[in-house]
């Protein structure tokens, strides 16, 4: 099915006088998306609103062409992954799987055979057998993903997928997420460690207080941000030696040397023609220059822009 | 309505696997084995005891009058109310399934633990009282039918009651709570009182069941029969109604009801 | 509170065994944690959590001996003594909801022994330290998980204990909270003297704030060391990042007999001679290129953690 | 970009920590500023107890009201006195016997809504980790919750007792209600005591027991509706009052019989039965709490 995944216009979500989600307008194109913003930007909202959890107060949403609120059509062709940690304790892996596929009309062999699948696919294989009420933390992770991908969805919408996992449950998630993504699933992720994201996906959403800040490949974002100088750091040996000469150029705005360990911070707002100064002064002034390093590019510094 | 059917049966399976593994599945059936044991102890006392008083106070005082309400309360409140606080209810609302079918699978999977211990205990109490010596006086023998009425009787009410605390868990944050103020203090009160304002508790209508079948029976027991009793056929018409209108009321709300389970 | 004495650890555990049924949480611990910030590492289920546990004296070892600041948690008379030294800051959540940050953390404070009035000036004091402004006075119910996770370590600092254990402190923290919290922890650590021992999955917060490291796997002491050392890596050769004229720059380097990996269209991986990259410039200059990132070659504390993991789980069968 | 410095004057704490010994105050204090912060079920509950108080107290008031306006003599010597208002005084005792009747009701509610959360909320909520990572030993925790559901049995029962004894001692003249009825008045305090111990007790070892507040507080109705039951078919049938004593509502009520000196009583055993069965009942719930406490201590 073509047309964007989804669009949501003037889109508004509160409980009580608590804000969830003021005023957005955003469509999004098939992929994976990461969903990034600061506590309580109205993310959690947002895709309870895509998962047809919750209904809008304002505005529309159109999912998958849909209108997500308990809409089954929707729920056949999605998977939700929500934040909280809850699950059936008193139920094995395997059962909980089972059963949430049961629901989506599968057949009995059909469920079991899919639940297993999932639960290879995210690593809980030996643990099927085991009651979710022994789970750690990661497993629990694990098992939400699985029951979110066992029906094979187009689109999967998961709250903060990474929380509470190890580096190499981290390193696993994202590889699977990535791999859903190569093979044509449309994934929405949210979570607050931006490093993941970067792992994943090059295409970002921001919210912020409730409304949309950014959208679309980190780097062009960036780009966009031009009242915000670029930075960069180096480190040297003689870093005085070497500010001096940096400082002559014209599109440098400012130079600082660091107190102790050889660090220079320069702000400048062409970055390339300043690279090929540097090349140039660095092998003449021979101030020997051990480390350069441009933040600008990472999500974090694009995050602190948007929303200090 | 397929779907309804096909979700209501899944559901079903589930939360009765789930019921009868549960902790106070064995707290339940503790309480329910209590008056046939209690029945089977008397029996072994020297005293002569006519097995119609056994069964009548047993089966009334304690079955009846605090096991019913209190076993429907505890499991009644647990059919939704339970996966709202641990908000596992996300997974199946948002899944392609009927919303009604969630109240409706597992209130059956609950009313048929409840309905099956309660009849059990109920005939067994009778099959006890059966084997007491049989009275000098004619009055004092347990005419055929009375234990059918009490297995009747206790079916009706862990069913009626079990509807309405299920129901319950669809609005209220706390059911089981709202269900003891109701089971305790508000039908406990107002079931003693003359008039018609008994009609508004579901004891009365378990008692006009119980009674109107063999009031000369129910005598030794007081306030069981009351006033202007039913009888039982419009006395089941009245519980099922209620039982049925509960989980109507429960299951159309559940259809646009959204949780907003902060996280 | 003075600092504890220079030197001696703050924690030492010799042989620790704890079990619990057929699972060996903790299977003959050998460490010593120095002063300063030390992180605790681990995968899931490593045993981090009832390592914590028996250090406060709510989990008696099976075998081994164990000593906090001096005092040996077994005795219920150091049990009680050491937990009015120590800061915990749980994992899990642990805040009773109905309850105000205030109320939470000056009858915690009270409780470890602070007077009326102290308790409720040192409730303040950290709720402003770790920047919980008049949220404080709202039930905890209705806290973000950022603010949870500050009056969690704002409970742990009130009464100024020489020792913080702090489980995963950022956990579903956002970026600002979370950079806000390692502030926190390093200011704590190097301003003011307090040794913390650190328990995280997020290894970049650990590589920001910690000088040592302890790597548990499977109730068994995998790694330990300073962190500098743990990352510096074997071979000395930096990443760069090129543009302009790439390929005239890799002959450049070849010309030159200077070893060169691709890690990818513009990534080289490049053995530079002496200990900096002018020589790099200067071929680069000459090829027309430019270079646009450059940084020494060190493993992150991620792949020394996947690393250990993988050793110690051979070493092990 | 919005600098971000993090100059906080982290302030060491000078002066240093006084040993804790009442480690449970703080801890108790905490526990009734959350309970009495709605005040609604506070109001709910305890406008029983109030209403019987007042009451019960208008009642005794007017005892002495009537008598005195008839007699006009003037006053008779002490003994003559006495003799005089013996009746009232006696009537007034049995105000008072009334009164703790109706309050233990009121009582039971208050308690199992106040009580019942106490443990497995703090088990719910994992703040036990915070409590028991600072130098607040078990006993303490315990105590803690003890007194919490103590304050509110005393509120629900010994508030009530004490307004009458007070109205009564103040309306009798020359204060005869407190020289000549002391004993009551010091049985009613003592009997509220021990009732309200003997419950907190049993709420609290529920309390411990249960996964959530709403089941504890079923619990706690089951235990006593049940009973009550059992108690009422058994002594039905076997056609004897002692069957009563399967009740636990009775066994309360035969120890305030005995104990206010009621002088005829629904029950007939000797009451030092029930004073075994409450008292060994409170020892199995402190031991119950006890074991369940330290098991919470260590799990997480």
């Amino acid at each position: 099915m073509s047309g964007a995944l989804l669009s949501a216009d003037q889109l508004g979500r509160w409980y009580g006088q608590v804000v969830g989600l003021s005023d957005l307008t955003l469509s999004l194109e098939r992929g994976v998306t990461g969903l990034v913003g600061p506590n309580g930007a109205g993310k959690s909202t947002f895709l309870k609103l895509v998962a047809g959890e919750i209904r809008p107060s304002r505005g529309t949403l159109e999912v998958l062409g849909l209108k997500p609120f308990a809409n089954a059509e929707l729920f056949r062709r999605a998977g939700f992954c929500p934040q909280q940690e809850a699950l059936y304790e008193d139920m094995t892996g395997l059962e909980v799987v089972r059963f949430l596929m049961r629901l989506h009309g599968f057949s009995a062999a059909e469920a079991t055979r899919r639940a297993n699948e999932a639960l290879d696919r995210v690593g809980l294989g030996d643990a099927r057998k085991r009651r979710v009420g022994g789970y750690s933390k990661g497993m629990r992770q694990r098992a939400k993903i699985a029951q979110a991908i066992a029906h094979g969805p187009e689109l999967v919408v998961a709250d903060e997928p990474f929380n509470g996992l190890d580096p190499v449950g981290r390193a696993e998630m994202t590889a699977l997420f990535a791999q859903a993504g190569r093979e044509g699933m449309s994934v929405l992720v949210s979570t607050h460690v931006l490093h993941e994201v970067e792992a994943l996906t090059h295409e970002i959403v921001l919210f912020h207080r409730g409304r949309l800040l950014a959208q679309g490949p980190v780097g062009q974002v960036r780009q966009l941000l031009s009242r915000h100088p670029r930075r960069v750091e180096l480190r040297a040996r003689e870093p005085r030696r070497l500010a001096r000469a940096l400082v002559e150029l014209d599109f440098v705005l400012s130079v600082r040397v660091g107190p102790a360990d050889g660090r220079i911070d320069v702000e400048t707002f062409e970055l390339e023609r300043f690279f090929e100064a540097l090349t140039r002064i660095a092998a003449e002034t021979r101030a020997g220059v051990t480390s350069l390093e441009s933040h600008d590019a990472s999500l974090e510094a694009v995050f602190d822009y948007l929303v200090a | 309505m397929l779907n309804f059917l096909r979700t209501t049966w899944l559901l079903y399976r589930t939360h009765l696997v789930r019921t009868l593994r549960a902790r106070r599945m064995w707290l339940v059936a503790f309480g329910v084995a209590l008056a046939p044991a209690i029945a089977w102890v008397v029996a072994q006392s020297p005293r002569t005891i006519r097995g119609l008083d056994v069964l009548t106070a047993l089966g009334f005082l304690l079955t009846i009058n605090v096991m019913a309400p209190l076993a429907s309360v505890i499991v009644g409140a647990a059919v939704l109310g339970e996966e709202l606080e641990d908000r596992t209810i996300t997974y199946l609302l948002t899944r392609p399934i009927s919303r009604p079918a969630i109240l409706v699978g597992r209130w059956l999977a609950s009313a048929t633990v409840l309905v099956a211990l309660f009849a059990a205990s109920a005939a067994l109490l009778g099959w006890v009282a059966g084997g007491f010596p049989p009275p000098s006086n004619e009055k004092y023998v347990i005419p055929p039918g009375l234990t059918g009425a009490l297995v009747g009787a206790s079916a009706l009410a862990v069913l009626t009651y079990s509807a309405l605390f299920s129901t319950l868990g669809v609005f209220f944050k706390h059911p089981m709570i709202v269900g003891l103020g109701y089971a305790f203090t508000i039908e406990g009160f107002l079931a003693n009182l003359p008039g018609k304002n008994q009609a508004l508790t579901i004891q009365y209508y378990v008692r006009c069941f119980l009674a109107s079948q063999h009031p000369q029976a129910w005598a030794g027991v007081e306030d069981v029969v009351p006033r202007e009793p039913l009888d039982a056929a419009q006395a089941v018409r009245w519980l099922l109604g209620i039982a049925l209108v509960a989980l109507a009321i429960g299951a159309w709300a559940l259809r646009r009801k959204q949780y907003e389970l902060t996280a | 509170m003075t600092a504890s004495a220079p030197q001696a650890p703050v924690i030492s555990l010799r042989g620790v065994v704890k079990q619990y049924g057929a699972v060996r949480a903790l299977d003959g611990v050998e460490l010593e944690v120095a002063p300063g910030a030390t992180a605790l590492l681990g995968p899931n289920g490593a045993g981090k959590t009832t390592m914590i546990k028996l250090l406060l004296g709510l989990v008696k070892p099976d075998a081994g001996e164990a000593r906090l600041l001096g005092f040996d948690p077994r005795k219920p008379a150091d049990g009680v003594e050491l937990r009015r030294k120590v800061g915990y800051m749980p994992e899990s959540d642990c805040l009773p909801p109905q309850m105000n940050a205030v109320e939470l953390v000056s009858t915690l404070a009270r409780i470890t022994g602070l007077s009326e009035s102290d308790a409720i000036t040192r409730a303040h004091e950290s709720l402003d330290y770790v920047g919980l402004e008049e949220q404080r006075y709202r039930e905890i119910a209705q806290y973000s998980t950022g603010m949870k996770q500050r009056v969690k370590l704002a409970q742990a600092l009130a009464h100024d204990p020489p020792l913080l254990l702090l489980d995963e402190p950022t956990n579903g923290l956002d970026p600002k909270g979370r950079r806000h919290m390692l502030e926190l922890v390093a200011d704590l650590g190097r301003a003011h003297g307090k040794s913390v021992l650190l328990c995280s999955h997020l290894l970049p917060d650990v590589e920001r704030t910690c000088d040592h490291v302890v790597v548990l796997d499977r109730g068994r002491v995998a790694a330990s060391g300073a962190l500098l050392e743990l990352t510096r890596s074997q071979s000395r050769s930096s990443r760069v990042r090129v543009a302009g004229d790439v390929e005239a720059f890799v002959r450049e380097l070849a010309s030159h007999g200077i070893a060169c990996e691709r890690e990818s269209e513009r990534v080289l991986r490049v053995r530079a001679p002496g200990d900096d990259a002018d020589e790099l410039f200067a071929l680069a200059g000459r090829a027309g290129a430019r270079l646009e990132a450059l940084e020494e070659q060190r493993s992150s504390l991620d792949q020394v953690f996947l690393d250990v993991l993988k050793n110690s789980r051979e070493a092990r069968g | 970009m919005k600098a971000a410095t993090h100059t906080e004057i982290y302030r060491p704490f000078r002066d240093a920590l006084a040993p804790s010994r009442w480690a449970f105050w703080p801890l108790y204090r905490a526990q009734m500023a959350i309970a009495t912060k709605r005040k609604l079920p506070l109001f709910i509950l305890f406008f029983g107890p109030a209403m019987t108080g007042i009451v019960v107290s208008f009642l005794a008031y007017l005892q002495f009201q009537i008598e005195e306006s008839g007699s006009g003599g003037p006053l008779i010597s002490g003994g003559g006195l006495v003799a005089q208002f013996a009746s009232q005084l006696l009537e007034v005792h049995k105000l008072i016997i009334a009164a703790m009747k109706t309050v233990r009701f009121f009582a039971v509610l208050a308690m199992a809504w106040y009580g019942a959360g106490l443990i497995c909320d703090d088990r719910r909520a994992g703040a036990h980790l915070l409590y028991f990572s600072r130098p607040l030993t078990r006993f303490d925790y315990m105590l803690a919750h003890f007194a919490t559901a103590f304050t509110f049995g005393c509120c629900a029962v010994l508030g009530p007792g004490l307004l009458i004894c007070l109205v009564a001692t103040f309306n009798s003249p020359d204060f005869i209600f407190l020289t000549e009825k002391w004993p009551v008045i010091v049985a009613t305090i003592g009997y509220s005591l021990v009732f309200v111990t003997a419950l907190s007790a049993l709420i609290l070892a529920v309390s411990a027991l249960s996964k959530r507040k709403s089941y504890a507080l079923a619990a706690v109705f089951g235990v006593f509706m049940s009973t009550l039951a059992l108690g009422g078919a058994m002594s039905a049938l076997m056609r004897e009052r002692q069957w009563w004593m399967l009740s636990l509502a009775s066994h309360f009520e035969r120890v305030a019989d005995w104990w206010l000196g009621a002088s005829r009583s629904f029950h007939r055993w000797d009451p030092w039965w029930s004073v075994a069965v409450l008292g060994g009942l409170t020892l199995v719930s402190f031991a119950i709490v006890a074991w369940r406490v330290r098991r919470m201590e260590v799990v997480a």
